[in-house]
Order: structure tokens, then C-alpha cells, then sequence
């Protein structure tokens, strides 16, 4: 692990430890909570063939939305890329391979990598067509399914506040896929708005403890979507 | 909106009482807010993470980190709270929501509900239906009776993947208020002005109809 | 469910739903998180073969320790019981049934019924003792150990802060197995210190969702071990 | 507190470098608190729900909402969080604590460890020792180098029930440090005074040591 001291990077640095190939947890459901200003970055780097797990496909001009429209992304899993029309037109076009889980499990097979499980047996799905080729196994006298954790070399996670040994504390409905991507992935990149000293965010209000979190970057809302509004509805 | 979803909604807002933890679907549930008085105490929740949304007035002035699950923006009511999508489909799978309310593209007299994927047209993902489908204790379609052809979508048995088998508790459409039982369909409210005959013209399901007791709406 | 607007009641309405033969979570880990309060009420009710959940099992004069003591408790389910002289006693005894699992599993099994699922695989304890006797399946050329959710009638909660719609605030270290159980139990029965009217929480510094809690006790630190110093070392 | 264990105290101190996360044990290990300047930055997790604890100077001051695993009254330095159990053996099984120190009933030369049942004589439960064990990138034994008889606790194999199969990295006593290499337990470090042959005397276990590269301590 990255010594505590030694979290606050630049955003280049940190968004180049990303080879291509990599797999990519990227947090948010909608704009909320995704790490936009890395996702500019990882960008502007080149990066390809990726490998990205987020909740949704952002819509087509923002976030993972842009990596895809690239076609930079080689796969994705996810539970839902409706907002995005490049998105499915790249699925059907068989550029992209899309792979789609229910949002709980999406989210329980990414917290059971962060907890250091195999996975772990579930009733959802079973004898609908999303929960046909899962491996089942019996107990008590009932089927369960066997949902396996999801694991990534990377999670690019977006919080609302944090200190420098990298303690995350996210904000509103931000929160969502990121302190469960936080736990998940091998290296966790976390922007956010504000860096405090040690000390100064209260311990019970901490989401993400720093033993997960790598790096934190400290990056400016006025720079990315993370400021823009989305739409009008 | 139109004034079949205005009956829609307005026969729907029935179903909520004080009290209550409620989940509203993407599309015509969510606007259900508008039928909700602020001074009653219900906790809308939305999968996203979120318990105790509620409308914002001026959009203009939305906080951009509050979203509800169909990327409205919204605040929150006293008694709210935020959480990751973990905590918020525990909610969901240890039947915490007491009720939700779905669109849905086929529901049939099982109870079986079809609402997100049509093959070969329509595959966006599943999104959070499945686990609300499966697992809430109360599920309420909302939907128009018929599609945009004419075509029946209340049906004998549902030919669509489904999202769930035998979910549903409830359907609402403009033409009538239909509640599964382990019979069958049966009919508790129909439309004002709408005859029992134009009613299972307009459906494939089997209808049950008392009508001594069904009421209209 | 409790509906959220009939919460907040008497201490002897909410233990008098548990009957004889309940199986109960208790939140604590040593005393902090330990719902004294409500385990006092507990034994002056008299509900006997009770089987209880819980980290450890108290000392022997407070808290499930007085339960143990007066032979109210059929079965324990912990992780370690080396404080109370009087629980080992009675396991050696063979008069309290004492099943024993590593701390972090006992917290995942908890948990797993708190999110809804059978079970959860795991590598924890393969080739010990303590692993021996579980169900085991291969998954991706590997054996994993299956565990198997806990599940309890009821759970009993300790939280420093609460709402009137049952929404949770822990402290310090009195968090630990607190909001899990809270998750897990069919009827959760929260003490608190504070009950504040809804809207006085901050929405993300709540740490147990009201919609897990089934009612909330007003109770006072002065009255119970809760504000009692327990060791001098 | 004895001479020796200060010995293995000060010995077990140099391990712990700044910027790490450090898990203490219970018994020995937490008096390492007292090894551990404030202005280190250094993180100790407790598997309680803590990461960031530190001695506290005043216990009839003490928040008695916060202990640490052992049932010390604890405070806590800048940049400490707190959490439920869950998250905390999270931390654990996904080997973001860097070390841990830990007491030992026995420990042999291929690593295994038992510190936790002595069968028919003492079996409080496991507490959190075997995930700790199993999981923790670098697991620190401090224990006496035999028992109040006498006898060797450093061995060719465990006779105990093992916490978890090899899991030690390195062992220190008061009469040496020891590490487990993938050929046996190399002796790093002799104490003061003590001869090759009297440590040999002393131990169970095959030691393997260099004598142009041991140190002493």
C-alpha cells in the first residue's frame, strides 16, 4: 500500500499508473459521484483497450461517455446504459462488449471483492433470462446462485472531502458505487474538492477509511461536469 | 400529462398511507411526488441511494450531487438519509420498502412482470428492477392499458423476458384498478364511464369482476 | 415494518415482544456498543432460552452477562467469551451451548442476512479447526468455504443519537456490530442517548437507515453500565 | 513490566516505520503504543472499529465509547477513523493493515502459528486472531522464547490447533528476531550475552544463522 504520507499527488501521475488493458472501477450513478476531472485525464492520457465497471454509461459527451465514444473502452459491466445512445450503438455494433448485471448485485459483487470474499449466494434472478450460466449450489434444500466478487486493477472514485492520508467522506446521492468501488479495486485514485489536514474531518463521518484509498487529488468543480448541469427534467 | 395518467396518478396516491417507505419507478411513478402532501409522512425511496426524497421547486438552483434513480434532480424531506448502492438494495432485498410502483411493457393474470427488455429493439439493462420486483412486499404497476397499436399489454401470460415472476400485487391503468390473487385478476375499480364489456375487449387477461363491489374511479 | 411515525415508545412495550425461546442480536464489542438498557429490562422480564448473538460475551456481572449468569441463555454465538469467567463455567459445564466463530466472519454472517443473501464464500480458516464442517464448492479451480447468513428474531442496539422515524447515529468505537445487526434482525429495538425530531440528523452522517429500525427507546447514560467505567487497566 | 519483555518491546519497535498501518494484539503487542513517538505517522487499527488509536494519559478522563481491542481505553491521533466490524476485518482480508504483532502459545520454522486454544485447558474463542493471521502481509510474533517451565516455544511443527498455517514472518523474543524464510527460521538478531549455543539450547526449531551477518539487540 501507498504510505499514508505520501497520498496527495498530482492528477497526471496518478492517472498514469493506468496502462492499457487495464480494468476499471469508475464511480457515480448518473453525474453524481462520478470522478469526472479523472476520467478527463485518463482521457487525455490514451489509455485504451479498457476494461471500465461504473453503474451506468454516463450519457455520450461526458464521463465514460467519452472514453466510449473514443473507443477506448473494450468492455464494460454495468446495470443500465439507457442515457447513452453511442453506448448502445457500440454494444450493437459488437465494438463493445457489455456485460449487465441488476444494480444490488452490481453493487454486492464490487462490496464482496472489497470485503475479501469469493462472492456470494443469492435468490435474485434465479429462473429470469439475466440469471441464466450462473453457477448454483444447493443449501438447506435450496438452490442459490453463486455471484462471484467483481475485481479491478484500478477505481477512480469522486468524494466530496478529504485529508491527506486519504479518509473520504462523500456527499448526497455522490455517494452510491464509490466507498464500495473504494474497497474493491487494487488502486484506488479518489478526487475530490477539498484536502484537510489530518485531524480535521471527524472520525464517525468518515465513508471511506484511508486504508483503502492510494491517492487523493484535489481537483476544482469549475473544471469538469463535475459543475455542469446535466439536464433539465 | 394526460388525463389517463392524471387518473392513473391520482388512483395510485391512494395506495400510500403515513408512515410508509415507498419507491418510485423511472417514468410515471415518479410522479407520484406530485400526489404526495408534504405533510404526510412518507419516506420516498429511490435506489440510487437516497431515503426521504422530495420535489425541489426552482430546478435552477438544484444541488448537483441529488439525483433520484431517473436523474431528476431532488431534495430531501426531515427524516432523510443518503447511502451507498449496497446499504440501499440490503433496503431493498431484506423487504424494507413497503411498497413500489413500476411501469411495465407486459403484466400478466400471474402477476408476472416484463419492464425492461424487448429483444432485438429495446436492451438498455435492468437496472434496479429486478431486486424491487422481487423482493419488495408490495409491487404496483402503473401503466397505459394498451399500447401505442391498440394492443392489450394486461395479459393471460407475458411474452416478454421477465423482470420478475409473480411480483405483482397491483395494477393501475387508465381503464381500471386490478389486483392479483391466486385465482386471478380481479377487478377493484373501473374507469367512470367504461362498461365491463369495454373493459375485457380491451384486455387478454382473464378478468375477475364482482359487480356487486367493484367501484369506479 | 413499523410504521415510521409510531417509533418511539416505552422501553417495557418494545422488550416485551421477545418470548421465550427468541434468538436476539446484541450490538457491543466489550461495552461500548452494548445496549444495556435494553438487556436490564430483558432480565427483569424474565424471557428465558434465549439464544443470543453477540461479539463477546460481556463480563460476567453486566450486560448479557447477567443474562448467562441467571441461566436465561440457552446458546451464544460469538467470537470470544474470555472475559467472563462465569460463561466459560457453563460452557465447561455443557449448561450454555457456545458456538464460535473468527470476529470478521461473525460480522460477515451478520451482515450477509442484513443484505439479503444466503451466504457468502470465503477462503478464512480453510484447513484449521475452526474451518472444519463447512459445506465447501469449487469455484474457478479453488475450494471456497461457504458461511451461512446469521439470522435473529430480534436485535437489540445501542446508538448515540437517533431520530423519531428510527434513524441512527453510533459513536466512537461503540459502533462495531451495531449497524449490522441492525440490518439483520427481523425486529430492531434501538437505544439511544438523544432522540432528536426528523430533519435535526444530517442525511449523511446517519448511519443506520430508519428503515431497518423497528422502534427507539429513550434511555438515560446515568442509569445503566452504560455510563459505568468497567477496567482500570 | 520485565526486562526481557522491554527487550522484545524496543526490538519489535524498529519494525514500525512511518506512513504504515499497524494492528497490535492483545497482551505484548499493545505495549508497543508506548514505542510509537506521537509525531510518527503512524496508524494502529483495532479490529474493533478503529484506525488511529493512541494511549491516553488520564483513564478516569476516558471516553467510555472508545476501547480498543483488548478493552484499553483509547483516544485517537489526527487523520483516525471508526467504523463497524465489517469494514474493519475488511481491512483486514483485503490486506490493508501493512503489520500486526501478536502473541504466540507456539510458532514453528515453516511459520505456523497457535496463540488461541490450548484443547481441554483454555478456549475463550478466536477473536479476530486467524483473519489477522491468515491475511496481514506481515505478521510479527512477540512472545517469550519458552514457557514458565522451561520448555521451548519456538518448534519443528505446532502441536496446538494452528490460528493459521503459515502466516509468520518474523519472530521475536527476548533472547532473539527470527525470521521465516521458505528454508527455515533464520536467526537475524542474538540478544546481548547469549551464546549460538545456549539460543540453540533454548529452542525447539532448527536455526539457521549466518554468523558473519546476526546482530545483536
Amino acid at each position: 500500500m501507498t504510505r499514508l504520507n505520501e497520498k496527495h499527488v498530482a492528477i497526471e501521475a496518478a492517472i498514469a499508473q493506468i496502462s492499457d488493458g487495464a480494468s476499471i472501477m469508475v464511480g457515480g450513478f448518473g453525474s453524481p459521484g462520478t470522478p469526472f476531472a479523472l476520467l478527463d485525464e485518463l482521457l487525455k492520457q490514451g489509455q485504451k483497450h479498457l476494461t471500465l465497471i461504473k453503474n451506468d454509461a454516463n450519457e455520450s459527451d461526458i464521463g465514460i461517455g467519452k472514453l466510449i465514444s473514443a473507443g477506448r473502452v473494450d468492455r464494460l459491466v454495468t446495470s443500465h446504459i439507457g442515457l447513452n445512445r453511442v453506448a448502445i450503438d457500440e454494444m450493437n455494433a459488437g465494438r463493445l462488449s457489455v456485460e449487465i448485471y441488476p444494480q444490488g448485485l452490481l453493487a454486492e459483487k464490487i462490496r464482496s471483492a472489497g470485503a475479501g470474499h469469493y462472492g456470494f449466494l443469492t435468490d435474485i434472478g434465479i429462473g429470469t433470462e439475466i440469471g441464466e450460466g450462473r453457477q448454483e449450489v444447493e443449501c438447506d434444500g435450496q438452490r442459490w446462485a453463486i455471484e462471484p466478487a467483481i475485481h479491478a486493477d484500478f477505481a477512480l472514485i469522486h468524494a466530496d472531502l478529504a485529508d491527506h492520508y486519504g479518509n473520504l467522506i462523500y456527499r448526497g446521492t455522490a455517494i452510491n458505487f464509490n466507498p464500495l468501488m473504494a474497497m474493491a479495486a487494487e488502486h484506488v485514485i479518489a478526487q475530490t474538492f477539498h484536502i484537510e489536514a489530518p485531524g480535521n474531518l471527524v472520525p464517525e463521518q468518515i465513508h471511506t477509511p484511508c486504508a483503502f484509498v492510494s491517492q487523493v487529488i484535489q481537483v476544482d468543480p469549475a473544471t469538469s461536469e463535475q459543475g455542469r448541469r446535466q439536464h433539465d427534467n | 400529462m394526460t388525463t389517463d395518467q392524471q387518473r392513473i396518478l391520482a388512483r395510485a396516491a391512494k395506495e400510500i398511507t403515513a408512515g410508509q417507505i415507498v419507491n418510485l419507478g423511472i417514468g410515471l411513478p415518479t410522479q407520484l411526488f406530485h400526489y404526495i402532501p408534504p405533510e404526510l409522512e412518507v419516506l420516498v425511496h429511490s435506489e440510487n441511494g437516497v431515503l426521504g426524497c422530495q420535489l425541489i421547486d426552482d430546478n435552477s438552483e438544484a444541488d448537483l450531487e441529488m439525483i433520484d434513480s431517473g436523474g431528476t434532480y431532488i431534495g430531501t424531506r426531515p427524516g432523510a438519509s443518503v447511502f451507498d448502492s449496497a446499504m440501499s438494495f440490503a433496503m431493498i432485498r431484506r423487504r424494507r420498502v413497503d411498497m413500489t410502483f413500476m411501469g411495465a411493457f407486459e403484466v400478466d393474470q400471474q402477476g408476472n412482470l416484463a419492464n425492461w427488455k424487448i429483444p432485438g429493439k429495446f436492451s438498455p439493462g435492468i437496472g434496479g428492477a429486478m431486486e424491487l420486483a422481487q423482493k419488495v412486499e408490495r409491487l404496483i404497476v402503473l401503466c397505459s392499458h394498451n399500447d401505442k397499436h391498440g394492443n392489450p399489454k394486461i395479459l393471460k401470460r407475458c411474452r416478454l423476458p421477465l423482470t420478475a415472476p409473480h411480483c405483482v400485487s397491483l395494477v393501475i391503468t387508465e381503464k381500471a384498478a386490478m389486483q392479483v390473487t391466486s385465482t386471478g385478476l380481479e377487478v377493484v375499480d373501473i374507469a367512470d364511464g367504461l362498461s365491463i364489456e369495454e373493459l375485457r375487449a380491451a384486455t387478454e387477461a382473464e378478468l375477475i369482476i364482482d359487480e356487486t363491489r367493484v367501484g369506479r374511479f
